[in-house]
């Protein structure tokens, strides 16, 4: 808690974060009340009053962004989509950083076999095509959205175990940690009560970056066809426009769920930025 | 030789090697099971049966590893599930499509991305900077299939400047041989999906160059190289850009290798026929034995692009020795 | 040489920068003279603004850093009011610079031979053999084998990083050659084999120099005048011999006090508190806080410059004082009774 | 009484492949080999040398950071290494070290009051929180952090260059050791203020009968700080006796170029010219016979083949066969 204060605290500190925790903070609040306020169902189909089908209708009073091929509300869709790109996004995030982090705190700090063997890991899922390895997994198994979190939890841990591993390769060397072993203190202390605090700022712009990704990726899975089939995503909203070959009449189908993914993952990135930036002098001041 | 090389080698063999373990052995093990799409269970128990022994599938699963393995060494990769043609014949000619798009336009976009983050971080604190670092951000954070189809949208059909997609006009080049790639109509359907490609990759080695860049500024280094008299420009391209284009440069081999795996949602949008539209269409198949081997290409390219900035890195910076 | 022109006269020189925490004074009117083939020292501790001085004259100050007011006259030109591309063609020419940290100093992936003739260039033309020899002379006169021109810095110890250093600075024979801490990083033997060889170098070159350093044993045996700097100020400047023997200044004669003598049983004594941070507004003398002679008068008037016989300057109020003082000083006592000693001790 | 004896660290050097396969000996770094000393409890013993002598490696065998390749450490009748084994926590507790660094060696995540507290929780003391930080604002207070409260709740940036090491020092007593290992804590400190902490050390080793043993390259300062002095060279102790005795007559001849070469404050002092040459040696291949002989100004033949034993009396020795003669051998080599 008192760590998600002090980030909160350092990020508003410059105007674009101030702007870009604003934006993330609507669409969470979107993400939670969304599908409360959508005027329709995310698979609803709208009729006009004489009962006819409103397919690709332009934005109107009654659908401001217009209706879909199948006559569905495209604004209703992206309210919904918003939870999905945020559960998506949060929850993979969460799981890649808790796994990289142990990770590399483990591989850095024993370095040895066990740097060793992580390591190998790490390289192999380098080697794995991120994408079509998703994709696979997903036609292999089961295309839900929770296989979808599993699957890039799955592969994009790495990066932040490499990042990490790398910083606590170096911390391990600062004098605070031989400081530390000369009162008596054991490895866990050592990892977990010396090195581990000074890993956060790493952490926080591993989160931003994963959250990034992870929603840009759901997306393009999305958008590839194989998302879930029962949930509406930014991604898939595209997919149907794109499969249903209406995509280059019906801008108002098109355009809104890529400027969703542009802003919120945009904010994402200014986020970690803004941290960044404050953060870095003092880092910069202490070495 | 020395060492290092001979274990850096040794590792990079053996991470290949797991790798395509693991990939055979995910392939059959999963709940899916690809099978049934080449052997439906609607035919005939004796059909089933030849169908298995064709594709090797009747014999244990060691066994069929083993054979896979050797059959690997001499480039075979099986047959495909779909058209029954020899998985290499069906992945090369696809491959080559994908490199033809994918690396031009990574190498253009690294170029690019390097020059004017260079440029932009040396006169920090301009508007332009403060301009392209948003719009580069936010470049980067649109979905690049979305950006594609606006390009689309935008382009081909309102200013009819480009095809829509494809790699050659229907009906132009019926044999797909080496000629189709000399031919002006193939630039022109290269032209959009190209353009596309190079702006979404400039994003990363701009920023990247960028701020590496801005930590240069303060080595004492390049102040030493200010205070021997040296112009500005030959301290920025001299000391600060070289100094930083290290660590862009050696990445370079190593991102090749994921931007085919990554050029699937792009070729999708262009119906490019290269590996990773092939891979979409694979899985969406189940036909495995495409999906192993393109797969397996990938991450030899990884491995090898690795290698390569390994390699790299230790000619362009002399401290590093492996003695 | 008190009636030739110096080579390089500071004026009334103020620096600031800009920072997040506000704006910061470095530099406050600083006066500083160097004469034709004179070694003068410029002491200070971290913080004290002697890396600020040098930046402005070399003119690498940082972005946020900004001249205020003063001039720096190089001959009868005035540095500061020079275009760009003029001052470009004196830097190395007639001021080069012995830095500080010799392995960040040199460009990591680059020759040692290339650095060297790269300055050379970069203000006339010199053929490839040419440049080689030049540069199998410079290494010779600093003490290393020609030989290892060729390699890179990594390739180099300490010792051999600092002589490279020294020979790139003497390229192109300026006129002044600013020597930086050029010593810190290296054992005393090194240090004092490269003293010995730029004392030499001077003597058969010519040369004047400014040696920037901490460590006032280093100055005391190197330089003839000293220029001690104390948060920004020069308080106190001379004749070495006038200095160490007479100091005037409290902060000098706390220095010297301060620091051990070889082969001597007396214990030094530290001054109580430590430097001001220079975002402070400037209400008095700087060192009043730490100062046991410090008055009413010190805590609200910045002290005046008073000009003293043999080109002694002073900046204290109480500089009469000085005498009675220095006698005292070697006394824990004294340096008690300073307001920020009982603030520490209560 | 702690006695150092015989203590040895050899690092040995990652083999290539080639040389695996040949089965060579590893090479070995002989960054300590085969020192002897020993510290009485209320005085100071210096460590002087250059970088590379070996004296941070002692610091480092002294408190256990790294474990000796022979030779061993007696607190009285304990051996430090029987006691390791035996009680990690309460080795540890024994000996204290203050480190060089002031702004490394304090973790910059923590607030002044957690850094001082940490030791008693890594010992498993089992104390109250409130105990913890009286002790804590006792071992501020000692080390003139006073009044301790100002200071508690700050974070390390906050604090001058001088207010870190006193936190660093109060970090070491609040375990109250018998041992201080104090690895050249005011080389980066300013001037002005060194002597503060030099003057806060001796008092604690004064009041609560530490030994202390001080490592520096300054010989200035030793000399004036330590009761004891050994000079140590590749990883030797070269010269070694009461403080002033060393400094006022050097025996060795490394003592007299380091003597030689340091800068002094007093400008009536003129020293003689350093006579050494060439610079250390590569620890992997130290040189046959006395190891200083190929620097040596006064070398003789059998300087190069045999190593010097100890020559002096009454606590002052220096390994050189021609230490304590009348007569100095320079002369006649001229």
């Amino acid at each position: 808690m008192r760590t998600f204060l002090t980030f909160i605290n350092v990020t508003w500190k410059s105007t674009g974060g101030r702007i870009s925790l604003c934006i993330f903070g609507l669409c969470l609040i979107l993400a939670v009340i969304g599908p409360m306020i959508a005027p329709f169902g995310p698979s609803e189909r709208c009729y006009d009053a004489a009962g006819k089908l409103l397919r690709l209708t332009p934005p109107s009073w009654e659908h401001p962004l217009g209706t879909t091929v199948m006559g569905r509300d495209v604004l209703s869709q992206m309210l919904w989509g918003a939870r999905t790109a945020m559960l998506v996004g949060l929850l993979t995030a969460l799981g890649t950083v808790v796994i990289g982090l142990n990770f590399g705190l483990i591989a850095g700090y024993f370095g040895g076999r066990i740097d060793a063997i992580l390591m190998r890991i790490t390289d192999i899922l380098l080697g794995l095509p991120f994408l079509p390895f998703i994709i696979v997994l997903l036609a292999l198994t089961d295309r839900n959205i929770w296989t979808i979190i599993l699957a890039m939890t799955f592969v994009m841990w790495r990066s932040t175990a490499r990042i990490v591993r790398a910083e606590v390769m170096s911390l391990r060397e600062r004098q605070f940690v031989a400081a530390a072993r000369t009162t008596g203190a054991s490895d866990a202390d050592i990892l977990y009560r010396e090195i581990a605090p000074n890993i956060m700022p790493l952490a926080v712009t591993s989160i931003t970056f994963a959250l990034a990704w992870a929603i840009i990726t759901e997306a393009s899975i999305g958008f590839l066809g194989f998302g879930d089939p029962d949930v509406v995503s930014w991604g898939s909203i595209i997919y149907d426009a794109y499969a249903s070959q209406a995509m280059y009449r019906a801008p108002w189908w098109v355009v809104p769920p890529g400027i969703a993914i542009m802003v919120l993952v945009t904010s994402v990135y200014f986020i970690g930025r803004a941290y960044e930036e404050v953060i870095n002098p003092r880092l910069q001041e202490r070495s | 030789m020395s060492s290092f090389w001979v274990r850096r080698l040794w590792q990079s063999a053996l991470t290949l090697l797991i790798m395509l373990t693991l990939m055979f052995f995910m392939f059959r093990m999963l709940p899916g099971d690809p099978t049934a799409t080449v052997i439906s269970p609607a035919l005939y128990p004796k059909a089933q049966e030849t169908l298995r022994i064709q594709f090797g599938l009747d014999k244990p699963l060691w066994e069929q590893y083993l054979v896979y393995v050797k059959n690997l060494a001499v480039f075979d990769f099986g047959l495909s599930f779909h058209t029954g043609r020899p998985v290499a014949d069906e992945i090369s000619g696809r491959l080559l499509n994908t490199i033809l798009l994918v690396f031009p336009s990574m190498i253009a976009a690294y170029a690019l991305g390097a020059l004017v983050g260079a440029i932009v971080g040396w006169r920090r604190g301009s508007k332009l900077e403060a301009i392209l670092v948003f719009l580069s951000t936010a470049l980067q954070s649109a979905p690049v299939f979305w950006l594609s189809m606006l390009a689309i949208l935008f382009f081909s059909i309102r200013l009819d400047l480009f095809p829509i997609g494809h790699i050659v006009s229907p009906g132009m080049f019926p044999e797909e041989n080496w000629r189709m790639y000399l031919s002006m109509d193939f630039l022109h359907h290269l032209a959009l999906p190209f353009l596309v490609n190079t702006l979404y990759q400039f994003c990363f080695p701009f920023l990247l160059m960028r701020s590496s860049i801005l930590a240069t500024v303060g080595e004492d280094y390049i102040e030493l190289a200010k205070m021997k008299g040296l112009t500005d420009r030959r301290v920025l391209y001299h000391h600060a850009m070289r100094n930083s284009l290290l660590p862009l440069a050696t990445t370079l081999p190593m991102t090749l290798g994921w931007a085919v795996a990554g050029s699937v949602v792009i070729e999708t949008v262009f119906s490019w026929p290269g590996l990773g539209l092939l891979m979409v269409e694979a899985v969406g198949r189940s036909d495995y034995p495409v999906v192993q081997a393109a797969f397996l290409l990938i991450a030899v390219l990884t491995v090898v692009g690795t290698l390569i900035a390994d390699l790299l890195y230790t000619l362009l910076d002399p401290r590093i020795v492996n003695a | 040489m008190e009636d030739s022109t110096p080579v390089v006269d500071v004026q009334g020189l103020h620096v600031g920068y800009r920072t997040a925490s506000g704006p910061a004074r470095a530099l406050l009117d600083i006066d500083m003279t160097i004469q034709p083939n004179e070694r003068v020292g410029l002491v200070g501790e971290s913080g004290c603004g002697k890396s600020t001085l040098l930046k402005t004259i070399m003119g690498v100050l940082p972005p946020n850093g900004e001249v205020t007011e003063g001039r720096i006259f190089l001959g009868d030109d005035d540095l500061l009011e020079m275009s760009e591309e003029a001052r470009r063609k004196t830097r190395w020419a007639e001021i080069s610079m012995i830095t500080q940290s010799a392995l960040n100093a040199l460009n990591p992936v680059k020759r040692i031979d290339a650095q060297i003739l790269e300055a050379v260039r970069a203000h006339r033309r010199v053929s490839k053999a040419d440049g080689k020899a030049l540069v199998a002379r410079l290494f010779e006169m600093v003490g290393v084998s020609p030989d290892r021109a060729h390699d890179y810095p990594f390739q180099f110890s300490g010792g051999m990083r600092q002589r490279a250093v020294i020979a790139m600075a003497l390229a192109l024979s300026p006129r002044l050659i600013v020597a930086d801490e050029p010593t810190t990083a290296l054992d005393v033997i090194v240090q004092d084999q490269i003293f010995t060889r730029l004392r030499k170098l001077q003597d058969e070159r010519g040369f004047a120099m400014i040696l920037v350093t901490h460590d006032i044993a280093l100055v005391v045996e190197n330089c003839q005048r000293i220029c001690v700097m104390y948060a920004g100020m020069i308080v106190e400047t001379g004749q070495t011999q006038d200095i160490v023997n007479k100091p005037r200044h409290p902060y000098t004669i706390g220095l010297l006090n301060a620091v051990s003598v070889l082969g001597s049983t007396r214990e030094p004594i530290a001054i109580p508190g430590s430097p001001p941070n220079l975002f402070e507004k400037l209400g008095g003398c700087r060192f009043a806080p730490r100062c046991p002679l410090a008055t009413q008068l010190c805590h609200t008037q910045v002290p005046p410059r008073v000009d003293l016989e043999n080109d002694r300057v002073v900046r204290c109020h109480h500089w009469e004082k000085a005498d009675d003082f220095a006698a005292k000083a070697s006394s824990a006592e004294t340096w008690a009774q300073a307001p920020a000693a009982q603030l520490e001790n209560p | 009484m702690i006695k150092v004896d015989n203590l040895a660290k050899y690092f040995y050097l990652g083999q290539s492949f080639s040389e695996k396969i040949r089965r060579q000996e590893p090479k070995a770094l002989r960054a300590v080999d085969g020192v002897n000393f020993t510290v009485e409890a209320g005085q100071v013993m210096g460590l002087v040398g250059e970088s590379g002598c070996g004296k941070s490696t002692i610091a480092r065998l002294l408190v256990g950071l790294e474990t000796p390749t022979s030779g061993d450490v007696y607190f009285g009748a304990d051996s430090a290494q029987s006691l390791k084994q035996r009680d990690r926590r309460a080795f540890h507790r024994r000996v204290q070290m203050v480190f060089q660094d002031p702004y490394g060696s304090l973790n910059p995540q923590q607030r002044i009051g957690e850094i001082v507290t940490r030791p008693l929780i890594y010992q498993r003391n089992k104390m109250t929180d409130s105990e913890m930080r009286t002790l804590a604002v006792t071992a501020l207070q000692e080390a003139g952090l006073s009044p301790a409260s100002d200071y508690l709740d700050k974070f390390p940036h906050q604090l001058s260059g001088g207010q870190r090491q006193r936190v660093c020092i109060a970090r070491a007593t609040v375990l109250e050791p018998e041992m201080l290992i104090a690895d050249e804590p005011i080389s980066m400190l300013d001037v002005s203020i060194k002597w503060g902490i030099i003057q806060l050390l001796k008092r604690l080793v004064r009041e609560r009968r530490l030994a202390m043993v001080y490592i520096t390259h300054d010989l200035s300062s030793a000399g004036s700080i330590c009761d004891q002095l050994a000079v140590m060279y590749l990883g030797n102790i070269v010269e070694s006796g009461p403080a002033q005795q060393v400094i006022h007559s050097p025996q060795h001849p490394y003592t007299k170029a380091l003597l030689a070469s340091t800068p002094s404050i007093d400008p009536a002092f003129t020293r003689e010219t350093a006579q050494i040459t060439g610079a250390i040696p590569n620890p992997l291949n130290v040189p046959k016979g006395c190891r200083f002989h190929p620097r040596c100004p006064i070398a003789q033949p059998v300087c190069a083949t045999q190593s010097p034993d100890d020559r002096g009396a009454e606590g002052h020795y220096a390994a050189c066969h021609f230490a304590f003669d009348s007569q100095p051998k320079t002369e006649e080599l001229a």
